[in-house]
């Protein structure tokens, strides 16, 4: 039955066979996750975010559950785009879209990053993670400000002709005015949501939970909040959106295609469930076949509104 | 070894058998479990706070890392015995867990211990929740030459899988900080004591339980020359090397994953005044 | 034991015998909860928000629930200011401190219903709520915009010398701004956080799950989120903060003490407890006794930084 | 008998004493409820969804409103019966609790069913998990005159404690969409057989089940100038008139509160075409 649902959907360029990806940090880089399903039985994945060089992260702790969710202040820590271009990529399996997330300090640093993964022919797309604190600007992220994201969007659009998806920040008043800056330079699709910024305490010692102080908050907790600015978002732009928050299982994945997201990502569901990311290309698939819908892509933008009346 | 076991690391609802109340706030948790590829001592799982349930619910969230503390193979898989304290939410839902009901595990998971040379003596310092780490690494290294085990508690009745450890045939020291058995204080005394005894020259430590305790062995250790191998507990959202929530800080900077660089590591590649 | 701890706190200037008051709209108007304990073994009540005249609200479905959270889009309903002075108010008893919430679409509005409430001796203070949709700047939240929310502090202002609070919405880029605007145009404290905006979906239909469309998500799930924007808003202010998001206990409650809120508000959990509020102070004093505190209002601001450290 | 009920609703932490599968999804909970200050025919109490647990959990958040199926005074309290449809999470871990295990109570709430006049015929229709709202009113109206039961399913094994019915003595007549027992097709039609039987011009109706099942017994009823009285079951936060989640508007304009002004409230009063 589910054998004549049509999964295929297009991410501003990036053919994927399903809509699922694994959300950029909540992955590693890919091959943990061999030893517990098919990698190519997913849409693809975003690698942990990329920096210029090396770098070693935050101080423990760096994570702590919530209700219904996690925080975590991992920091900057990852290979390094050079180490992973040469020691990461290779690893993974040749069917599968990889897209390599990028995040830096600086605009000129971005851009460099980008120009590096630019011409690799393993790497299907960049996802700029604009959730980074921006060092001049005193610690706000590029997120969180619509002149200092149109610049960065343009630097890195400059650097590169391949499929670019910027991942905004939830933290902000309006994600449709961050949804249009991203549009009107050029980008190719948007993800949403990173972690909203948040704070928990622990009562023991009197010190926040995180080494970090603040961190980022993630898992079923935000789900409503992410679905609200995915369907925000599509109703402010036309390029693809990539739902993100989360997502457990099929039918939360169905929940932000309905807003209209093209395609969607796992993250904080792998950590309790390693097949997380399988389960929930069969869930949409299961649903799709159930509702009728010979293509998962019909699905997109589904939501019907109530009847307005008094 | 680092790899192999995280390469048939598998996850799998396991059934519950049995969960027993052993005093002290110790249980020990019976699971029958599918396909399990076999694990090496020091290896752990990831189990789910608490049983499966009738529907699902997300809090809590994440699963907690529990020890291997016993596997024994059977057909089509193996049983797990699972040695843990109620600590807080997820063990107390664990507790309230009945025979018959589901958890979810994942495993086996971790780089497990190096076994001693032949003929060499190992020192095995646990204490709290630590102890469960060492069964099957002094079951093991029985066969390469003398086993003392070092078992350390606020009160006798704390001690987790004591009986086990006698039944093992290997010397067993016990000391508790409220002096209802053997040794009156902490079990690093006790560490001391034996490798201050004659022909201790050539010990291997091993110490599993509360970082300061282990900071403390890795000092008496390290201060005589000898070698201290730990295994660490700190908090884990995956367990297999993804999420980068475990990091330790190393000594000569960057970080060792305590889920798959360890959990057990040498004392000497962590740098205890950053770990939690 | 805990007879020793001294729980009275000063919230911009209402006296408040422990720090628990239960939050706009989740406490009725108060007396629906008289069958469960004694109004005054908390510290006080926040009222539902009142317009000037009886609102209706939206229709059903108003509320669904999420993981850990709930989701609420009730609308305005509420009986009036005129009405809850004259029938309301005189079914509390005597010795519990009343707030009274306001929330309206125009500023001349939110002016004209503090008035009315401006001499009301059993009213210990007011509550603006500033997470309502500005009819004129085409539904953006009067708490979204600095100028905005600066104009409406200074006409509800103008209205009355009684205490001030202004509750802040979540749904911003920088929480400090808007506390500070605040503060610049006279509050005497700030309540936050209200809910955050969010959706879900009913798969079975593919509609909203609220009739509105978008609703305030409530209750655990967001905690850490409010406890991180009290604690910013306590750094970039000096008058008092009332903490508001998914207290459920003392501890969670003393979370926000220890993040700088000088007194809390208990929402979502009088759903599941109709005894929550009196229990969260009871779990405050037991803290404090402990911690070896004589007096809760030692505990506010005590959050402890880790020392930094590479 | 609005105010009363709801000025004695207490909270408390009642032990479940039994929880059977009656099969169709349909399960009854026996509930040993400490205070319990009695309640009325149509009133309904608020339960944690699912036992409360060896530790908390956040996730579902919120109680789930049941009708008190049948109320056993004892000494010190009662025994609550309540009769469940396993339908989602909620009634889901429900099922899933043991004896012995506690579950959360809030009650009596709500406002319960007026009685028929002396001599007056009641026509109870009830479906789905309504049914279980109507056993105390039937056995109440008992002393008031004739009372006839009319039951609805999709098929037999769906029906909620039928037999407890016939045990009342009184008349029932059921409906089933499968034709597997009793009239083959929808309750409703059941109710307008009843009320063009002879002497039926008196009959008072009540209805409790699916919305399209009230709204459609109320049209029946309102056509033959009968009135009409329903017991609704809409989502709830609270269940005692704080959060405004239960609204129904009315045609006036404006909004009555299920759980306040109702469940049981008038088909007159009630705008079928805005309520969910
Ligand atoms: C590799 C490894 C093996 C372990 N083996 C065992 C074992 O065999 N038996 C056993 O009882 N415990 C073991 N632990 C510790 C166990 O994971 C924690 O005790 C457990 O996660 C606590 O969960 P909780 O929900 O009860 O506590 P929480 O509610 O999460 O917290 C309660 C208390 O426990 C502390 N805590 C929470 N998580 C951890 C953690 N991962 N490590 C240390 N402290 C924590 C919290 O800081 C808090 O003080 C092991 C940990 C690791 C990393
Ligand atoms: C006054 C009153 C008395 C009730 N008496 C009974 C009773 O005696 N026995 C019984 O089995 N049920 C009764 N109900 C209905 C019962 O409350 C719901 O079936 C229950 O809340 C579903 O919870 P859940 O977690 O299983 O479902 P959810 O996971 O919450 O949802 C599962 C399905 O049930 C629907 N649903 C959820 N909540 C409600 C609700 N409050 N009302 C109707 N549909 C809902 C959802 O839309 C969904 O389709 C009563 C409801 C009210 C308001
Ligand atoms: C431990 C952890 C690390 C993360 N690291 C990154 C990262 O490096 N880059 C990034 O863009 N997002 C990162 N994220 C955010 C996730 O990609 C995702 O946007 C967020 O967790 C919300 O999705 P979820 O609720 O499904 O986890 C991280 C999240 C977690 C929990
Ligand atoms: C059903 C419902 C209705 C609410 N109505 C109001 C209101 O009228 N005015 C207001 O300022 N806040 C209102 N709130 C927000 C709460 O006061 C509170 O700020 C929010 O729910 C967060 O706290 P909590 O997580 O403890 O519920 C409402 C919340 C809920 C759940
Ligand atoms: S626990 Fe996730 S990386 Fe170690
Ligand atoms: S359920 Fe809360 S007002 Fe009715």
């Amino acid at each position: 039955m589910t054998a004549a649902v049509d999964c295929a959907v297009n991410l501003g360029g990036i053919a994927l066979r399903n809509p699922v990806l694994t959300a950029s940090g909540t992955f590693g880089y890919g091959n943990e996750f061999a030893p517990f399903f098919d990698l190519e039985r997913i849409g693809g994945i975003v690698a942990k975010s990329l920096t210029l060089e090396p770098r070693a992260g935050n101080l423990p702790p760096r994570i702590a559950e919530t209700p219904a969710g996690m925080l975590n202040a991992i920091g900057l820590e990852n290979v390094g785009v050079d180490a992973f271009v040469a020691e990461k990529l290779p690893l993974l399996p040749a069917g599968l879209p990889v897209v390599a997330s990028v995040f830096e300090t600086e605009i000129e640093r971005y851009a460099e990053v980008c120009k590096r993964l630019a011409g690799v022919p393993r790497i299907s797309g960049l996802e700029i993670n604009a959730s980074c604190p921006h060092v001049k600007s005193g610690g706000i992220e590029f997120g969180q400000r619509p002149e200092l994201l149109a610049r960065l969007v343009r630097e890195v659009r400059r650097t590169t002709p391949m499929p670019l998806l910027v991942k905004l920040s939830p933290n902000v008043t309006d994600i449709r005015e961050m949804a249009r800056v991203c549009e009107g330079e050029g980008a190719d699709g948007i993800s949403l949501i990173n972690t909203l910024q948040a704070l928990d305490v622990d009562l023991a010692t009197r010190r926040p939970v995180l080494r970090n102080g603040l961190g980022g908050l993630s898992g079923p907790a935000i789900r409503p909040v992410a679905l609200r600015m995915v369907w925000q978002a599509s109703q402010a732009v036309k390029i693809p959106i990539c739902g993100i928050g989360g997502i457990l299982s099929g039918e939360d994945a169905v929940k932000f295609l309905v807003c209209g997201a093209t395609a969607v990502q796992v993250g904080t569901a792998n950590y309790l469930n390693p097949m997380a990311a399988v389960e929930v290309a069969e869930g949409i698939e299961r649903y799709a076949a159930e509702q009728g819908f010979g293509r998962v892509a019909d699905l997109v933008g589904t939501l019907r509104p109530f009847p307005s009346g008094r | 070894m680092s790899a192999a076991p995280r390469a048939t690391a598998i996850r799998v609802d396991a059934e519950v058998r049995a969960n027993v109340d052993e005093g002290g706030a110790n249980r020990r948790l019976r699971l029958g479990v599918p396909d399990w590829p076999g694990s090496a001592p020091g290896q752990f799982a990831m189990l789910s706070p608490g049983p499966l349930g009738a529907a699902e619910r997300f809090d809590p969230l994440l699963p907690r890392p529990m020890a291997v503390y016993r596997a024994r193979p059977e057909a089509g898989g193996a049983e797990l015995e699972i040695l843990y304290k109620v600590s807080g939410r997820g063990t107390r839902l664990l507790a309230g867990t009945q025979a018959g009901e589901k958890v979810r595990v994942v495993g086996p998971l971790g780089v497990g211990f190096p076994l001693p040379e032949a003929g060499q003596r190992a020192l095995l310092v646990g204490g709290g929740t630590g102890i469960a780490s060492l069964y099957e690494l002094a079951a093991a290294a029985r066969s390469r030459g003398p086993v003392v085990v070092l078992l350390g508690a606020r009160a006798a009745g704390d001690l987790m899988g004591r009986e086990d450890f006698v039944a093992l045939g290997i010397e067993l020291r016990i000391a508790t900080e409220d002096g209802s058995e053997g040794w009156s204080g902490r079990v690093t005394e006790l560490l001391e004591h034996a490798l201050a005894e004659p022909g201790a020259d050539g010990d291997l430590v091993y110490a599993c339980g509360p970082t300061p305790m282990m900071r403390r062995a890795a000092e008496v250790a390290v201060a005589l020359g000898r070698r201290c191998i730990v295994s660490l507990e700190n908090r884990m959202a995956c367990g297999f090397g993804v999420c980068l929530g475990c990091a330790v800080p190393r000594p000569e900077g960057g970080f060792a994953l305590v889920c798959r660089d360890g959990p057990v590591l040498d004392a000497a590649a962590v740098r205890w005044e950053e770990t939690p």
